[in-house]
């Protein structure tokens, strides 16, 4: 299988999706003669023409808006924010009418629309332009929220989003976008609501979605080295949740960690964290750990932020404890 | 014999169904008004009384096989006038299974996909940009249609404004944006939080161009729309129409409206979108007094049926609750 | 103690800071004018005059950020956003700017701040006017979350609210305005982070935030007819939150369900539940159960709008749940 | 002797100022360039030169006692030009505990809490309401001030623009909007996404004037500017200035600039603000070279020495983490 980038990787599924159905388009800020602000749709404007790939001016709320609009009425456009940083100035729109369309037109109406873009910190971008978003999204009932760590999954689960009747936010990540990965030539779909074992293990559950995967794979290995075999269960799409994933993983070494880049208050990694502390109750040997960023805005001192996220050091940190090694 | 006011430039038909369709909706407002007292119906009421004219003699420059309307949760005209029977109007309102949403939207949230009714609205200034993205697809498939987009004289001044009507002008998108100035959003005199009074200057911030039209004048409201719809489907040029109106009601069925006087509202009563046309007809020789009274005793019993229709609906079952929220 | 409306205590909070700082003014949609739209600001126009009750155009991102700069120099906004659905307009406003500007300022400018407004779900008002939005405020570091339920709380805390120098979320809620407790005449605060046990009880915590905290104590009632001895919990701040209350009051019970009318996922109410679960892991009898709205957009519909709410049964048999009687 | 060009109108001080903010501006950013290519900085670096007539000669109609600036993440010329030390703009860019926002903001977040710098903002948009509610509170407490608030030519087209422009107007504050049309918000022409493109005519939507200032002309920008700091102090005004402009680096560092011509920067290069200001001072007579080569050299000295001083600043202590949040 060719090894290809996280970023070539969501380009494929979009540049596939466009030759294959004409009603899918992409649109956002500097994504056709720019090439992308993260490069992520280079060489899409020149191959499928601007009716396809539409550079727009900074108004999120205005063209995330116009999008919504055209996917009530049949087309299956892309909305790329350049971050979900920017996210926020669109997101009535989001919560407010393409979550509730549906439902409040008592279903008349899909919504197949795909909202994606860089989620969560990169480096040296202080408060405004370094936040995990999923929680806020993954709270509203009518969204779908599907957070890749892998260029096989980025693609996959993409391309199932496009293909999708309902409005899908789809998050990536700045530094996963020089991730590479083997991708299969030929055409795949990952269903949304499938976890993925990422790695095996018998004592203890290391339960993540986006980016932190990476973290945890290290840690594993870690805990390997301390005797310890943990299993990575990646969740892949946190709304759909593939619950049944979790609790057959807990089901099998009775402790768990939950790992979130988001802040974590009212967060997807406290609310998984509570799901096994509910339905694992008569199976845990030891309380849930999360392990989440810092209850803190992004500072921009590389230090502080570094400190301010996960990292694998807290991740195995958190394992011993859920593990009573001292 | 006097000279003829309309006779000369509308045929009676045309004219017999802009009389009608206000005649309907203000009777089946009404009925929902009465029906809100005995809280049949719950929540907000927006009604639309006194604004007939805008809603009908706009649409009436559409063909709603091509066309499409969008606007606000003062939406029951549209849903009437799109074609939307009375009875899965009031049902909404109702909240019943046999209502338009299924119960589910209540009276803000009209929706009539195949009539090409986009809604019923509940968030200030938000659907206008989903207005411009219906306008989009029409250009994106090549199609030869126009999206008419209403809100209100309150809605205005959000920035959803300001974003879509740039992207429909630099776009070139068949959309024709129409204020619905009733003066009052809520409690406020439009005068008091709006810079610029002539809300159609607007346009100027994207070069679209503007017009003012009499709200209260059915055939003026189809006129200028016409008018619109055409540099919208052929040369793609977005206009925004301010349709200077009023509603009789106050803004939902809790408002004392303290905040105007009598003499207003009997002033504007008196420029009243149905008399005034009515009398026109009359007076042409298109209508006779006998003749509107059948017209409003079909349009009560239209109204008087929908509630009855709506009363006799059930509820939706309670696994409803669960479904349509995804694919 | 007189006996005054919810409504009323807020009302009064609002006019006495008014009074006393001058600095303190109010402004949103219809609080001057037209009294407020649910009537909270009446007679505070005629009272303070038009330079400190404020009427805005409806431009909630725009009358948002005046206010945040205004707050960023010195004075001190209320505002009012007429129900909290609205709010989503100005999200980035509180998100990327009121919640940030210390920080990423180096704690240069301070943000005396208060937004508030009605939030939850009233009566048959369908998807867009009708959600209980904590969660995605509470997630939020920067920000305090306040959320009253008598009128006792809802005075002092908003005073409070209004002398804190920090940027103060405060949830009322439609249906409780017309709802009397005895309130002094005398002044008094009340702090944040100060949990109220609104009922002591000895066989399961009741831990609630909120309007759905008078659902809960009529469920604790009904429980007592059980022969259920239950502890009522309420928040009053949950940003700041009171852990050391909650935890106090588990210890003594050994079982908790937790009672929270946003959406489940990713909310204040599971988090709790989790912080519970971890926190007193070895206390528990049984895991803690969360009583939440549906994880659906709210209908109009009136006994599917109830259905989709917490609901005095739903928490009862929560509880009996817990307490393994079934 | 040739004619005046400037000496009769403006004194020698005043000028020697504006030439010597304009050279440390683009000194102590092209300082940072260097040590942003040596990884001391990190994440995005807008740079402002070629801008720096825009900031320099709008603020010296200020009295920054009383006046407040709010601007973009393009924002270290208005931080050093309110009288933030090179030093602690460096160490911040450095993420230093001595920075202006102890290492907490870096670039994009320079503030000024002292000398009425109010930032230093990363969502484009979101500051205009913000400086718009400076004014405010300068109205509310009856202060003779004005707000210069910043914003880029892509940013126009923000909702917030709109609710923020029409309120100024409503109420009457005194602030002044330059809107930095360096024709290009990223890679994207300011031509391709505005409906209009004479940007300062934005302002007709809230009857608010315009005017058009050629921002590499450091005294054009001074006097548009103190015009409108003029209405607005003394009528409650707002103004709309545009200032075209141009910036010769890429949006950030990372920018490979594909979307304009070596020609079009050229031509920029040629209008350079710092060289038009040195030769009409040295046109007439009221600079030599040689004094204009000290100003240079101590500029660049400020920036070496704002480098060193940042190199040996101390990280933030790990505690640093938690501080700050609340009050
Ligand atoms: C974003 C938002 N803010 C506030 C409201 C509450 N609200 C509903 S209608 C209305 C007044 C609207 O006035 P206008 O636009 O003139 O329309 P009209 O009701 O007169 O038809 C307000 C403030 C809302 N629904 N959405
Ligand atoms: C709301 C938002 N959307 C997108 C961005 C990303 N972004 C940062 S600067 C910029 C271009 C701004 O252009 P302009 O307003 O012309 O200012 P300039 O950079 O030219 O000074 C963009 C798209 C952002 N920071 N905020
Ligand atoms: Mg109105
Ligand atoms: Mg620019």
């Amino acid at each position: 299988m060719p090894e290809i980038t996280f970023r070539e990787a969501i380009r494929q599924a979009i540049d596939e999706e466009i030759a294959r159905d004409e009603r899918v388009f992409i649109l956002g800020e500097e994504v056709a003669q720019y090439d992308g602000a993260y490069k992520v749709t280079q060489g899409l404007l020149s191959k499928h023409g601007e009716k396809r790939v539409i550079d727009t001016p900074i108004a999120e709320e205005g063209f995330t808006g116009i999008a919504v609009g055209a996917a009530m009425v049949g087309l299956r456009p892309i909305v790329e924010w350049m971050t979900f940083n920017f996210s926020l100035m669109a997101y009535d729109t989001v919560v407010n009418s393409a979550a509730k369309m549906r439902y409040m037109s008592g279903g008349q109406f899909s919504m197949p629309i795909v909202f994606r873009g860089p989620n969560g910190p990169a480096e040296y971008l202080a408060s405004q332009h370094s936040q995990a978003l999923q929680s806020i999204y993954a709270h509203i009932p009518g969204l779908k929220v599907v957070t890749p760590a892998t260029p096989y999954d980025a693609k996959g689960l993409l391309k199932t989003a496009i293909r999708d009747d309902n409005p899908v936010i789809f998050m990536e990540a700045e530094m996963m976008y020089n991730l590479k990965g083997e991708v299969p030539e030929e055409e795949y779909l990952i269903p949304f609501g499938e976890a993925d074992i990422k790695r095996e293990g018998k004592d203890i559950s290391l339960i993540v979605h986006a980016k932190p995967l990476h973290m945890v794979l290290k840690a594993a290995e870690q805990l390997e080295k301390l005797g310890v075999d943990a299993e990575v269960v990646d969740l892949r799409s946190i709304r759909p949740l593939d619950e049944k994933a979790i609790y057959d993983s807990v089901k099998k070494t009775n402790r768990a960690v939950v790992i979130d880049e988001s802040w974590p208050f009212a967060s997807v990694g406290s609310h998984v964290a509570w799901l096994i502390s509910r339905n694992c109750f008569d199976l845990l040997d030891a309380p849930v750990e999360l392990v989440s960023s810092e209850d803190v805005p992004m500072p921009y001192n590389h230090k502080l932020e570094l400190a301010a996220q996960p990292t694998v050091d807290k991740i195995v940190a958190a394992a011993k404890e859920v593990l009573y090694l001292k | 014999m006097a000279e003829k006011r309309i006779a000369d430039k509308y045929d009676r038909d045309f004219l017999l169904k802009l009389l009608e369709e206000m005649v309907i909706i203000r009777r089946v407002e009404e009925k929902a008004a009465q029906m809100y007292g005995l809280q049949k119906i719950g929540g907000f009421l927006h009604l639309y009384i006194g604004q007939e004219a805008v809603a009908v003699g706009s649409m009436a420059a559409l063909d709603l096989k091509k066309d499409y309307v969008m606007t606000t949760y003062r939406d029951h005209a549209h849903a009437l006038v799109a074609g939307m029977s009375a009875d899965a109007l009031m049902a909404e309102m109702y909240g019943k299974a046999t209502g338009c949403a299924k119960g589910k939207g209540g009276s803000m949230h009209m929706f009539d996909a195949e009539n090409h009714m986009l809604g019923g609205h509940g968030i200030v200034g938000s659907h206008m940009p989903l207005a411009t993205g219906v306008a989009f697809k029409i250009k994106y498939l090549e199609e030869d249609g126009v999206v008419l987009c209403y809100f209100g004289d309150g809605a205005i001044h959000q920035g959803a404004f300001h974003e879509a009507l740039n992207l429909a002008k630099v776009w070139e998108l068949p959309i024709v944006y129409i204020v619905e100035n009733n003066q009052y959003g809520m409690g406020t005199d439009f005068r008091r939080i709006s810079a610029v009074h002539d809300l159609y200057k607007k346009g100027c911030s994207y070069d679209i161009p503007g017009a003012l039209v009499n709200g209260m004048d059915v055939l003026e409201m189809y006129e200028a729309t016409k008018e619109a719809v055409a540099r919208a489907k052929e040369e793609g040029i977005p206009t925004l129409l301010e349709a200077r109106t009023y509603r009789y009601r106050g803004h939902s069925m809790s408002d004392p409206g303290k905040y105007r006087t009598r003499e207003e509202l009997d002033e504007y009563r008196k420029q009243d979108p149905i008399l005034f046309l009515k009398s026109d007809m009359i007076h042409d020789g298109l209508l006779t007094e006998e003749e509107y009274q059948e017209i409003d005793k079909k349009a009560k019993k239209i109204a008087d049926d929908s509630a009855e229709f709506a009363e006799n609906s059930p509820d939706p079952e309670p696994e409803a609750l669960y479904e349509d929220i995804y694919v």
